[in-house]
């Protein structure tokens, strides 16, 4: 309620730093570009484009359901560990003697199978935050702990190593020379982006997040919301568990999306996306990842310690949403 | 996260369910022992109960700053990161005695939590963003403070007895975290301060309004739980006789279960200092548990079982405070 | 003076395990239980999940359920101290395996038995031995740390660098920064580095894990590994030594995990009363294309 | 500063919110030891009047002098500290706390530095005593009825020894009992020359008990004047800005036929509802308005969220269209043609960071959507007809709900349910919290939709609008229904009968005299 001083703001009239601010990541991304061009030995070729939206696929897909599930008010803690799962259940299939002997069968169903029981795992936390009416952050961080467990304990902790081209092309693929995980990301942003915006579920998404009771009153099935939310967001995480594995030709439960709940929802604050639920912006998460991984890449590749890269990190994190925070009409 | 998003139950029956969680957590504290007592030999020996007070006051510390932070509506997931920070410099000031060390980690700890406070109160981050970026900063500042390696701390001064100590056959750092609990215990309910932050909490919009200065309020509870990761800091750095850039990693969760666990909601206004000690005991115990099961040689729980066996164990206690405040709720 | 071992059939012993999230960790564990359960020893397992101060807890857990005699890899030099002077305490010999504590606190043979592991700052220097003989001592390095703050990370770093420095002049490190010891996280790295600097023509990595990631952003960046830019990393992981075969990886150091058998000789020989020398360093082989094919069958 | 001089001075305040002029001009003058009545239509800038005043909010130019001296007040709290205290539109109280608590938070006595509950509590209990209202001052806020914490601000505002007292709009939830007891203190404020601003939608209360009045138009002050000077047409008048002719042609919104009922509804027997309700009966026919009747906690609202799925009931059968059914959800009793709209706009009601076409199209989606997607177009059209038949005023239809004032927050509500197109309609006060203008407009509006087809149950605290707007009343007393009156008989003494003496003697005693 309190509202920032309107002295002197102009309603009407285009006011350049107040758009600057309002689109603070943004901004921050295209100051980043330059500051890159103008620096970093190398910066302008195809391929540092490349590196970079192969690297940040994984983060923006993961952003992209942990978007819808911050837009109910929720936060999912467990997708890094669902990363793990996914990735260590794919090759187990297409390992497995079944995998082996039916090739085709095998990779259909290392690409289906571990995608959907992350999506149920996901389903599980939306069950059990639902039914037992838990804090969300409590709820997935269940599956924080116990999500990697189960990673581990189906391989045992150990790393599967692979070779499998028809698998590994959605890691290593490309599309009209387009790498194929930067089209699934896209595909993923532009779809959520727009079941936000104009899909019944969308709006309901919103209206779960901006009040659940009104929500609710008015009809609104707030628990299966929330359910499929999780969900998808599950879903999202066990995709970019096998985009990660196939890169690497092996998986490791130990480590596959580690730390990525963090750096995902890093994404989508950066992006402007709030965390009390009810505004959500995709295409947002998606600048947000993008700004996080350009400062990754600016850093390392100008050799700035890894401890102060962290320091840097967190300021830039923390200066984004700030920004975004003062652009925000009241 | 605001009030509204936890649950659609009315505002009664979550006030109950707090009061129920708190109730099953000493319960499942007590049963948790007698299991260990029944099962174990040694379990209750004093070697194994005053080594896991010794360990888990750090813990009770950063919980203790963490349950305030969350009856304000707040979030701290700087915690570890600090006490990571906070023991490197404390080592790095241990050579000049007790006071200087504890104070240099203290205000260490102070640090991270001014600029938390700050962007919570100031720049109007929201909290678990704010603390995120607090995590990375107080990190990257130990690892660069302490050049990415364990700094040894002093034996020469009695600097190591906080944390290797006894005062009256217990150890020193369960004084402290105790002494830490009769504060915040006092605080909550007989200073203005801890009403203040439930106040707060519990609708701040209502607080403002009422006239109470609620971003002091708030930046204080950022403070305070930074000052208490900054003691767990001088601990961790006396107790294992180095400050540790690396170590933290995880606390902050851990630090949530506990608070949680002890029926603190984390949407803010309720809470308990004292069942958020049971909570900290309630799952420091699980990993001393789980190591006695492996000693018993019956099966060995691989690290990986433990963590699904944490993760139920977890499930398990929300559940059952849960379904526990469902039945007060109906009998009231 | 180290505690005393009585002579029984049937110990019951700790191991300590420091944390399990890497396939080196998981070959040592194996190694270990293996091996109790080959010589009727009860094991008590426990896992610090890369935690210093867990791992203390843990040997504290241990040292109050009154095992035999302790296998520790201690996470840190320094933080294990107490750890290890809380067993001496208690009567329970310890024995250090694969890293050692600070020698200035805490001493073999008085404060705990021995210490039997590798040399990491040695593993560093013989990998940049190979390296300057193979290159003739010029190229450009990149080199992909272990995880910030861990002691083979800071050792291997000081043994390869200070090596570079002192015997080949012309060589340079363009970039130095941290993998994580992971493929993952070291392939990333490797490309942003790659791309930063394309003068580059080695890299050295302080594990086969990040050795590997960096072969696959050097194919990413449509370049030949082995040809174009030679890669060199430590451990000699199975993995790892076939890269060796293959042609992409120049060469590994072996650090190798399988403590087993040789901690388990040590704790009888003390029992039976004999002298345990303090320092125990494993006689570590060193892979390249010269008998990466036979040693394949070998590796961790 | 001399006795004669003003206490309050605000002149030329503007307020400006994103696109919103609030206030324009506005003044505002109050002597010491008066009441002043403060009135005008929603959204008119009453309670941003106020919370300029108090510092919740920044003016954006204006002069403000209190007590002689201007001030700048930065924050409520220092409006506080300068001896104004607010009780602010929607009940600012924190729920989980202690009543004791509540009342003084801010300014806790302390012994030895700690703080001294004993103390506190029994202050708390006395004060409370002022007001007619016996509890238990250490349970929660929340264990009480909105009444009960509605009485809880105002006693903790007036416990401040304030020079002056602001009440925005503290009566809406209060039944009359309580009202009179609330006059009395502030008339005993008054004695004691502490001058008070009241603001409420009630314009008989204002007659008794306010000395001055100021109107409020469209964020300007258009009238200020002795209270006995001004009679309730000419204020009226002023508030909507129109001529006295008008003003008159619209005095009651219920006036009409009451057209002949159709087939039953909706026919709830013997509901039973956690502790609250024992014993419910209500029926609803076609183009008929029922109102539903009762006391503060009389369990009227629980009726009306058991019938829509809400809280479902422990026992008692629900039948609607003759049907019977026990809707577990409301989206099945959404389904089964009812719609509900909730005496809380801010919990129950709005979402509030959503626009006013999202909110009022919440309820009827589904329907909106073939294949999982929005049809927009239609959407807007629907919106449209329904804000220009509400006359709801909003910049657009894009407008942010919660920058709308309370009245048009709750027409938008209203058409939520309206679009749904439903069969039974239950409106839990209405009209609570809504200027006179709109008022008219709603009830004209419900007696329109009723007419149609529709069957309303309506709860409503204000008696006129049940004798003049009902059909049928059932009131409740304690959890049952004790009385069940037509039309004819539900006079304002026979309710009043029925409610104060509950039971079924008590309901046809009622009936009989
Ligand atoms: N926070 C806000 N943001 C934007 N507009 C606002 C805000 N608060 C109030 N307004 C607008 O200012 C105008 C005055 O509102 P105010 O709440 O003062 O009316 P009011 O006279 O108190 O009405 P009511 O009788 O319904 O309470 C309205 O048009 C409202 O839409
Ligand atoms: N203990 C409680 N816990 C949760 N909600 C409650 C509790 N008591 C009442 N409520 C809710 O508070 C609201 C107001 O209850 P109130 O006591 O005013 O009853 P009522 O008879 O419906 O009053 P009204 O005459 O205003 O309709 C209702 O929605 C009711 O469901
Ligand atoms: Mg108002
Ligand atoms: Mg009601």
């Amino acid at each position: 309620m309190a509202d920032a001083p309107t002295i002197g703001r102009k309603g009407a009239s285009f006011d350049v730093a107040a758009f600057f601010r309002r689109y603070a990541a943004l901004t921050a991304l295209i100051v980043l570009l330059a500051f890159n061009f103008a620096v970093t030995p190398n910066f302008a070729s195809w391929q540092t484009l490349n590196v970079n939206l192969t690297q940040v696929a994984t983060i923006v897909i993961v952003s992209v359901g942990m978007t819808l599930v911050i837009a109910t008010g929720g936060i999912d803690l467990s997708v890094g560990s669902l990363m793990a799962i996914s990735g260590a259940l794919a090759p187990m299939i297409f390992l497995s003697s079944f995998g082996l002997s039916y090739p085709a069968l095998g990779n259909a169903l290392a690409f289906v199978a571990p995608v959907a029981i992350a999506g149920m795992f996901g389903l599980f936390n939306g069950w059990f935050i639902t039914r037992f009416r838990v804090q969300p952050i409590v709820g997935t961080l269940v599956m924080f702990i116990a999500g990697r467990g189960i990673g581990q304990v189906l391989t045992n902790g150990n790393l599967q190593a692979f070779k499998n081209p028809t698998f590994q092309f959605i890691g290593l693929g490309r599309v009209f020379g387009v790498p194929c995980q930067v089209i699934i990301m896209l595909a993923l942003v532009a779809a959520a982006a727009w079941t936000l915006r104009s899909t019944l579920f969308g709006r309901q998404i919103l209206s779960v997040g901006g009040n659940e009771r009104a929500a609710w009153l008015s009809g609104v099935p707030v628990a299966s919301v929330k359910r499929w939310v999780y969900a998808i967001s599950g879903l999202c995480a066990g995709i970019a568990g096998l985009v990660v594995v196939s890169i690497n030709s092996s998986s490791d439960a130990n480590l596959v999306g580690l730390g990525m709940e963090l750096d995902a929802i890093a994404a989508v604050a950066v992006g402007g996306t709030p965390f009390t639920g009810g505004q959500a912006t995709v295409v947002g998460s998606l600048i947000g990842a993008l700004l996080i991984q350009l400062v990754r890449y600016t850093l390392l590749a100008n050799g700035v310690p890894d401890a102060a890269a962290l320091v840097v990190k967190g300021a830039i994190i923390a200066g984004a949403v700030w920004s975004q925070q003062r652009g925000k009409p009241t | 996260m605001s009030a509204a998003t936890a649950n659609a139950a009315p505002p009664g029956r979550r006030l109950s369910l707090a009061w129920a969680a708190r109730q099953r957590v000493v319960i499942a504290l007590v049963l948790l022992i007698l299991f260990g007592a029944l099962r174990y030999e040694h379990f209750l020996g004093a070697y194994n109960v005053l080594s896991v007070l010794r360990y888990n006051s750090m813990f009770a510390l950063t919980s203790l700053g963490m349950c305030f932070v969350i009856m304000g509506a707040g979030i701290d997931l700087s915690v570890g990161t600090t006490a990571a920070f906070a023991s490197v410099v404390s080592a790095l000031l241990s050579p000049y005695g007790l006071f200087p060390g504890l104070l240099g980690g203290l205000g260490a700890g102070l640090a991270v939590g001014a600029v938390n406070g700050f962007m919570v109160t100031r720049m109007n981050i929201q909290p678990f963003i704010a603390t995120l970026s607090g995590m990375l900063v107080a990190s990257g500042s130990g690892l660069l403070l302490a050049h990415n390696q364990s700094v040894s701390v002093s034996y020469d001064t009695d600097f190591t007895w906080l944390g290797q100590g006894d005062l009256l056959g217990f150890p020193t750092p369960a004084w402290i975290a105790a002494a830490a609990y009769v504060y915040g215990s006092v605080a909550l309910n007989f200073l203005s301060f801890g009403r203040y932050v439930l106040a707060v909490g519990g609708n701040e919009e209502a607080a403002r309004l009422m006239g109470l200065p609620v971003d002091r309020v708030k930046f204080l509870t950022y403070v305070q739980s930074g000052v208490f990761a900054g003691l767990a800091g001088v601990i961790l750095a006396a107790q294992f006789g180095a400050g540790q850039p690396a170590e933290g990693v995880g606390w902050e969760l851990f630090s949530i279960a506990a608070v949680v666990v002890g029926g603190t909601l984390l949407t803010g206004g309720v809470g308990s200092v004292a069942t958020t000690l049971a909570g900290v005991l309630l799952l420091g115990l699980i990993f001393n548990v789980l190591n006695f099961e492996n000693g018993l040689g019956w099966i060995s729980l691989s690290a990986y079982w433990q963590s699904v066996v944490r993760g139920v164990f977890l499930m398990v206690v929300v559940m059952a405070s849960s379904g526990a405040a469902r039945r007060v709720a109906r009998s009231a | 003076q180290v505690p005393p071992l009585k002579k029984k059939d049937h110990y019951k012993v700790g191991f300590a395990q420091t944390e399990s999230n890497n396939p080196w960790r998981l070959a040592q564990t194996a190694s270990m239980k293996d091996e109790a359960a080959k010589r009727g020893a009860q094991l008590v397992y426990t896992d610090a999940a890369s935690s210093a101060a867990k791992q203390v807890a843990d040997v504290n857990s241990m040292i109050a359920q009154g095992v035999d005699f302790i296998f520790l890899p201690p996470r840190e030099e320094k933080p294990l101290i107490p750890a290890v002077m809380n067993a001496k305490k208690a009567g329970i010999p310890v024995l250090l395996v694969d890293r050692n504590v600070d020698p200035s606190l805490a001493k073999p043979g008085v404060d705990f038995l021995a210490f039997i592991g590798s040399n990491f700052v040695l593993e560093g220097q013989r990998v940049a031995d190979w390296t300057i003989e193979k290159t003739g001592g010029k190229g450009k390095i990149i080199e992909l740390e272990g995880s910030v703050g861990a002691s083979p990370a800071n050792d291997r770093k000081k043994g390869f660098d200070d090596t570079i420095k002192a015997k080949a002049p012309d060589m340079v490190i363009l970039a130095s920064q941290s993998g994580d010891f992971a493929r993952d996280k070291g392939r990333q790295v490797a490309e942003t580095l790659l791309q930063a600097h394309p003068d580059a023509t080695i890299v050295y990595a302080h594990n086969d894990e990040m050795a590997l990631g960096a072969i696959a952003a050097i194919e990413a960046a449509g370049k030949v590994p082995g040809k174009d830019i030679l890669v060199v990393s430590i451990d000699g992981e199975k993995d790892g030594v076939q890269a060796i075969v293959d042609g992409k990886l120049g060469c590994s150091c072996e650090c190798n995990p399988r403590f087993g058998p040789a901690a388990f000789d040590i704790l009888y020989k003390y029992a039976n009363g004999d002298t345990i020398p303090p320092m125990i360093i494993n006689p570590d082989r060193f892979f390249d294309a010269s008998n990466a094919k036979e040693v394949l069958p070998t590796a961790f | 500063m001399s006795p004669t001089d003003p206490l309050l001075v605000m002149r030329d305040v503007n307020k400006r919110f994103q696109g919103v002029q609030a206030l324009s001009a506005a003044s505002l003058e109050v002597e010491p030891g008066e009441i002043m009545a403060l009135v005008g239509e929603n959204g008119a800038g009453k309670s941003t009047m106020i919370k300029v005043l108090t510092g919740a909010y920044r003016r954006d130019s204006g002069s403000i002098v209190f007590g002689g001296e201007p001030v700048d007040f930065a924050s409520p709290q220092h409006a506080q500290h300068g001896g104004i205290s607010p009780i602010y539109q929607e009940i600012n109280l924190v729920p989980f706390r202690s009543v004791a608590e509540n009342i003084f938070l801010g300014r806790e006595y302390r012994r030895y530095g700690l703080l001294d509950w004993g103390r506190m509590n029994a202050e708390a209990a006395d004060l409370l005593r002022r007001f007619a209202v016996e509890i238990d001052v250490r349970r929660p806020l929340m264990d009480f009825s909105t009444a009960i914490q509605q009485m809880v601000a105002i006693a903790r505002a007036v416990s401040f020894k304030a020079r002056l007292v602001i009440m925005d709009e503290p009566t809406s939830s209060l039944d009359e009992r309580e009202v009179s007891v609330l006059f009395d203190v502030m008339r005993r404020l008054r004695a004691e020359g502490v001058a008070v601003i009241f603001i409420s939608h009630r314009l008989d209360e204002l007659y008794q008990v306010c000395d001055r009045v100021t109107v409020m138009r469209d964020g300007r002050t258009v009238m200020a004047g002795r209270m006995g000077d001004v009679d309730k047409l000419h204020l009226i008048a002023a508030m909507l800005g129109r001529d006295l002719e008008t003003v008159r042609a619209h005095s009651t919104g219920f006036s009409g036929a009451h057209a002949a009922a159709g087939e039953v509804v909706l026919s709830a027997e013997g509901l039973q509802i956690g502790r609250k309700v024992r014993d419910a009966r209500v029926e609803v026919r076609e183009r008929q308005i029922v109102g539903l009747a009762g006391l503060l906690g009389s369990g009227r609202t629980e009726v009306a969220r058991a019938i829509f799925g809400a809280d479902p009931a422990d026992a008692g059968t629900i039948e609607l269209g003759g049907r019977a059914v026990s809707p577990r959800e409301p989206a099945e009793a959404i389904a089964l043609g009812v719609g509900y709209c909730s005496e809380d706009r801010k919990a129950d009601g709005i979402v509030p960071d959503m626009s006013v076409r999202e909110n009022m199209t919440l309820g009827i989606l589904p329907r909106l959507t073939s294949m999982g997607i929005v049809d927009e177009a239609r959407q807007r059209e629907i919106v449209d007809r329904f804000m220009k038949r509400l006359a709801i005023k909003a910049s657009s239809a894009e407008q942010k709900i919660r920058e709308l004032s309370g009245g048009n927050q709750q027409k938008v509500l209203l058409a939520r349910w309206l679009c749904t197109d439903p069969k039974l309609l239950i409106l839990d006060e209405p009209t609570r919290g809504i200027d006179v203008g709109a008022k008219a407009e709603i009830q004209a509006l419900i007696r329109e939709l009723a007419d149609q087809g529709l069957g309303v149950l309506m709860i409503s605290s204000e008696l006129e609008e049940i004798t003049e707007g009902a059909d049928r009343v059932f009131v409740l007393s304690d959890g049952r229904t004790v009385a069940d009156l037509p039309h004819a008989e539900a006079s304002a003494a026979a309710i009043m009968a029925a409610m104060a003496h509950g039971g079924a003697e008590a309901g046809e005693e009622a009936v009989n005299g």
